[in-house]
């Protein structure tokens, strides 16, 4: 049987999707309340004790890191193929992809870092 | 009846000089005239060398793709009213070599199809006196659309990952390769997907959708590249998370 | 292709060259719409198929061929499944059937109604498998090399780059297709000019039949576009201007809602073509921009069937004549479709040149008599490319290599290209001038109803615009991908052919199948129930000899149809 | 063996076009893709700016009330807008797309492409009223 040749190309590729599918799901609404309606006052915030409380929850936590990590894959996977292609600098490929994945490293410790702070 | 307009020609010819050309002619805008009535009016009344491909007249064989006005398109079904007054503009297919005229270079993609195992690929084959195999139409359905590709190469004038990448293999190959993926008769997908998995494969793709936005025949080839990179991943999770498993 | 495929598989050793003048997967096969003929449903059988191609051939078919014909064409057509062709389906998965002009059961499968271009595509994309096809994609082939009373390759342009060059081989098949493009209207792609005829003609193999040009009652005014005869099959009906049903004041049957096998719109293609000649005379047919036409009515059938049976139909219909079938009534008239004719050649397409193989629309085995019945052709490029794939693998296992004095030929032949064409200079006619009078010619004295009188005036003009063709003005000496090139050469065959089907079309004075008539209008059993051959003189002139039909079973008979 | 098909050797003067750096300017349609494209650097910026948000939560009431006052400048309100104008191209996209990757077959039948679209498109408003219920709860 043909050996199958091992590419990180379908991972990479499925936290991209996945990132995807949290960017379209949850960020417009977090953007909206967070972004706009808060800052604009077409809304009162929630109160620093709420917030506390809906992030500190374990679940939360988690959840957090997740979704970081999964938008941060997606927006690495995405900006790279946009310099490739728009500016079409694929020999730059070894600066790109360290800078795209270097990016999800240091964004997912923060991330990581800050959700584990959380009192 | 008998409104003119002007075709703006793209013309090369590689013996005289190093780049292509403009010229200008003035054909009958009819009703029923195509862009290619009005090319094959011009080769045949007023000059003799323009060169282009063409077949059928009848959106079948595939030749006659050009870019008209910028957009890749078979000459043969599209209206020269539909762009009266003109001028209309009439270049080669972009994103190949041209050879002359309105003539590109192709084998490229001929080599590509080759690579991607177009044919039913079976451990056994079956005897004939056994008959056919089985399929019903809804099984027969989830390929049939990609079946439908007449190789005109618009979707590769259109994509713009094979414009900056020629080595990527393109949507009308990976369409005819998930044709026979999907096929109820195929055993090959695994040896297809080893050669589709490489970087110049599927995973080129960024999913710019221009592919199918001009392909003539419904193919939407995008989408077969969508689903088979789908597919694809979850192959290669399945056997990175087992890798003692099947295969 | 399918030869192709053939000699792959006989003998892996033997290296095959595929020559073709467009990439292989654009061949006008591509275009066939309706379907391919073999007998599987439980109710048909071999004989059954036999008979009705044998009658709808009006007793020319050789029987023999026939039956071997009828024989294979299920396997073939299995085959094919077998390479991933994806016949439409029962609901139960097996193969589907559809009726078909002329046939008495429903025994055409089919592919939706682009059953050509799955057939060529799938064998084009199966025949990548096999390494030791080696394909010239793109060259035009001008010229048969014999040598020894044997044919040993041919003289080829690439056209991308204007090489002219000897292809050596111990075995020529020929699959050029037909020569529609004679004729001014026809269904036929602009690749179908007859050069197959044409380089055999010249070579010395005779043509058989040639007459015999079918016309296809339902193609699109203007374009010459087919709407396949499945619209028929399927329910179709063909109205006058009164909107009726003209069919059955010809001995046709009598109209019913549903369609009914061998009656009304699913009679023979040459009987409705006559009939509509018959209904302008009469002044009942309708006039359009581009002559009378008739019309074809689907809109009873509504749009559920339309779009599962015959999209094609209604994606043609309304991309080149902005219409849609679902509600509107199509715009139809006779066309030029098929010729019956072409080289001869026995039962394995071998011709009487040896070394020279031909089948498919070029070939002439005789299974189609004096008029093709729909979806037997598709059939018969399978079944006879096969078989000669299979005899020419075994005659080259057993030759020796070309010997090298082609080359001198060869060389002769580069020659003349580059002077009569290529350099020339001087020349006063435009090309596409002879090509139109040729094919008004054609039409005038070669159409549907032919009388001795038109006949010899077409000759003569033939004559005449060869003459002319001498003096054909060359605009174009570039080599890289010379059109003009090739289409004076495909001119230079159309003429050959053109002669070719007049002359027999002269000669034969009887009607029969396509060839009707008007000064001898009953059809003679006596005198030519046999097949013309059309031989080449070494002065160049043209002879005309008869061979027998070969009968097996079935004598001659009359051909019934909706009764 | 024999060597693979191979094509005619012979390469006669072939005309490349260069393509051009600004190729996505030219059509319509590709300007789309481009803008599509780069929704991803507003993603990123989405979880700079939620981060930060996390982060002032932890540090306590005081940083939590400055972190709601910075946003209210114009400067990172235009860029929220912008963002979200993006995000929801980006989600509209991407819902649209999603049933040309995904088949799914309910007892043996293909479901159609609108109904996986619509499905998304319901997941959508069902995750944002969710989200907003649970961070409104809370609000005075
Ligand atoms: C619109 C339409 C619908 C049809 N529908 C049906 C149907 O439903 N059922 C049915 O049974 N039949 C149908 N037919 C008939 C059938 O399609 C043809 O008879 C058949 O396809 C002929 O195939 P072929 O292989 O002989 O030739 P083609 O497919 O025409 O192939 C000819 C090949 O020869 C090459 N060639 C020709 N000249 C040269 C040269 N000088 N040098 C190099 N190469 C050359 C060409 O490039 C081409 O590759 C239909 C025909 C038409 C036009
Ligand atoms: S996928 Fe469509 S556009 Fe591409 S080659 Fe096939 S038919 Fe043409
Ligand atoms: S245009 Fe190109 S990038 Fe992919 S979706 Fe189509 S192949
Ligand atoms: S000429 Fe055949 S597709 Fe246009």
């Amino acid at each position: 049987m043909v050996k199958r040749t091992l590419t990180l190309e379908p991972l990479l590729w499925l936290l991209f999707s996945a990132g995807g599918v949290v960017a379209a799901l949850v960020i417009p609404v977090l953007l909206l309340l967070f972004g706009l309606a808060f800052p604009l006052g077409w809304l009162s915030p929630p109160s620093h004790a709420h917030m506390l409380a809906v992030l500190g929850h374990p679940l939360s936590r988690v959840t957090i890191f997740v979704s970081c990590t999964l938008l941060l894959f997606h927006w690495a996977h995405r900006f790279r193929y946009t310099l490739y292609d728009g500016l079409q600098i694929k020999h730059l490929n070894e600066l790109i992809v360290l800078l795209c994945y270097g990016g999800v490293l240091v964004g997912s410790i923060a991330a990581g870092y800050l959700v584990w702070q959380l009192p | 009846m008998d409104d003119r307009i002007t075709l703006r020609l793209a013309r090369y010819r590689p013996e005289e000089e190093a780049e292509p050309t403009f010229e200008e002619y003035e054909v009958p805008c009819r009703k029923d005239w195509v862009v290619l009535d009005g090319l094959n009016y011009i080769k045949d009344q007023l000059d003799g060398t323009l060169s282009f491909r063409w077949s059928c007249r009848m959106g079948i064989c595939g030749s006659c793709g050009m870019t008209v006005n910028g957009e890749p398109k078979l000459t043969c079904e599209t209206f020269l009213t539909d762009y009266a007054p003109g001028p209309v503009r009439i270049e080669p297919l972009q994103n190949f070599p041209v050879i002359r005229d309105l003539i590109v270079e192709m084998t490229d993609f001929m080599q590509k199809l080759t690579t991607i195992k177009p044919w039913i690929v079976r451990d056994e084959e079956r005897p004939l006196a056994e008959g056919e195999y089985r399929q019903t139409p809804d099984e027969m359905s989830e390929y049939m659309q990609y079946s439908m590709c007449i190789n005109c190469m618009l979707c590769y004038a259109a994509c713009p990952v094979y414009s900056l990448d020629p080595k990527f293999i393109g949507p009308a190959a990976i369409a005819l390769a998930q044709r026979y993926n999907l096929d109820s008769r195929d055993e090959g997908s695994g040896e297809r997907l080893d050669i589709l998995s490489q970087h110049e494969g599927i995973w080129a793709c960024t999913f710019v959708g221009e592919c199918t936005e001009v392909c003539p025949k419904d193919v939407d080839p995008a989408g077969a590249i969508q689903r088979y990179k789908l597919d694809a991943a979850l192959t290669s999770l399945k056997s990175f998370l087992l890798p003692w498993g099947a295969r | 292709m399918r030869a192709a495929i053939a000699i792959a598989e006989t003998n892996p050793r033997l290296r095959v060259a595929v020559v073709s003048k467009v990439y292989p997967m654009r061949s006008h096969t591509v275009s066939a719409e309706g379907g391919a003929a073999g007998v599987i449903a439980a109710d048909d059988s071999l004989d059954e198929h036999a008979y009705d191609t044998i009658s709808g051939g009006d007793w020319l078919c050789d029987q023999d061929a026939v039956d071997e014909f009828v024989k294979e064409a299920p396997q073939e057509l299995l085959r094919l499944e077998h390479w991933g062709c994806p016949w439409s389906r029962t609901p139960e998965g097996r193969i589907a059937v559809r009726a078909f002009g002329g046939m008495q059961k429903k025994r055409t499968w089919f592919a939706a109604d682009k059953t050509g271009f799955h057939m060529l595509h799938t064998l084009f994309q199966t025949s990548l498998k096999y390494t030791s096809v080696v394909r010239y994609d793109e060259w035009f082939v001008t010229k048969l090399l014999v040598d020894d009373g044997r044919v040993q390759g041919v003289v080829a342009i690439e056209l991308m780059s204007g090489k002219i060059q000897p292809i050596l081989a111990k075995a020529v098949i020929l699959c050029t297709g037909g020569c529609g493009r004679v004729f001014p209207f026809t269904t036929n792609a602009s690749i179908k000019t007859g050069d197959g005829m044409a380089l055999a003609y010249a070579a010395g193999a005779p043509l058989k039949d040639m007459e015999f040009i079918q016309y296809h009652p339902t193609g699109l005014p203007f374009t010459g576009i087919l709407i396949t005869e499945a619209a028929r099959a399927e329910g179709g009906w063909l109205l006058n201007k009164d909107g009726y049903r003209y069919l059955q004041d010809y001995n046709l049957g009598t109209p019913e809602p549903e369609p009914v096998l061998r009656s009304m719109e699913l009679g023979p293609r040459d009987r409705l073509s006559q009939a509509f000649v018959k209904e302008v005379e009469k002044g009942r047919a309708i006039d359009g921009p581009y002559g009378a036409v008739v019309h074809l009515d689907l809109r009873h059938l509504g749009r559920q069937v339309i779009d599962a049976k015959i999209p094609f139909v209604r994606e043609l219909c309304q991309k080149y004549q902005n219409i849609d079938p679902v509600k509107e009534l199509i715009p139809v008239r006779p066309v030029i479709h098929y010729v019956m004719g072409g080289v001869h050649t026995d039962i394995d397409g071998a011709t009487p040149l040896a070394g020279l193989y031909a089948a498919g629309e070029v070939a002439c085995v005789s299974i189609n008599g004096a008029n093709r019945l729909g979806s037997n052709s598709l059939p018969e490029l399978l079944v006879f490319g096969a078989r000669a794939g299979r005899a020419a693998a075994e005659y080259a296992s057993t030759q020796t290599d070309p010997n090298s004095s082609l080359l001198a030929q060869a060389e002769d032949e580069r020659r003349r290209l580059e002077r009569d064409f290529l350099h020339k200079t001087d020349g006063a006619e435009r090309l596409a001038t002879i090509r139109t009078e040729m094919q008004e010619t054609m039409e005038q004295g070669a159409g549907i109803y032919r009388s001795g009188e038109g006949l010899t005036r077409a000759a003569d003009r033939l004559r005449e615009l060869q003459e002319r063709f001498r003096n054909v003005a060359m605009q174009d000496s570039s080599r890289t991908f010379n059109t003009e090139l090739t289409a004076v050469l495909e001119l230079s065959f159309m003429l050959d052919v053109a002669e070719s089907i007049v002359h027999c079309a002269l000669r034969r004075e009887e009607s029969r199948g396509a060839h009707q008539r008007t000064d001898f209008t009953g059809r003679d059993d006596e005198r030519f129930l046999a097949h013309s051959l059309n031989y080449r003189n070494s002065d160049g002139s043209s002879r005309v000899e008869y061979l027998p039909v070969t009968i097996t079973r079935w004598l001659p008979g009359e051909r019934v149809y909706g009764r | 063996m024999s060597e693979r098909p191979t094509y005619t050797p012979f390469h006669p003067r072939w005309y490349r076009p260069p393509v051009s750096t600004w190729w996505w300017l030219k059509r319509p349609s590709s300007r789309a893709f481009i803008l599509r494209e780069l929704s991803s650097i507003f993603v990123a910026w989405f979880v700079v700016f939620f981060l930060l948000l996390v982060a002032a939560v932890g540090r306590g009431e005081a940083a939590y009330q400055e972190f709601l006052r910075w946003a209210t400048n114009p400067g990172s309100v235009l860029i929220n807008l912008v963002s979200l104008l993006f995000v929801v191209f980006h989600a509209v996209t991407w819902f649209n797309l999603a049933p040309r990757a995904m088949v799914v077959h309910i007892r043996g039948k293909r479901v159609p492409g609108k109904l996986i679209a619509a499905s998304n498109y319901g997941a959508w408003v069902v995750t944002s009223i969710l989200v907003a219920w649970i961070i409104l709860a809370g609000s005075r």
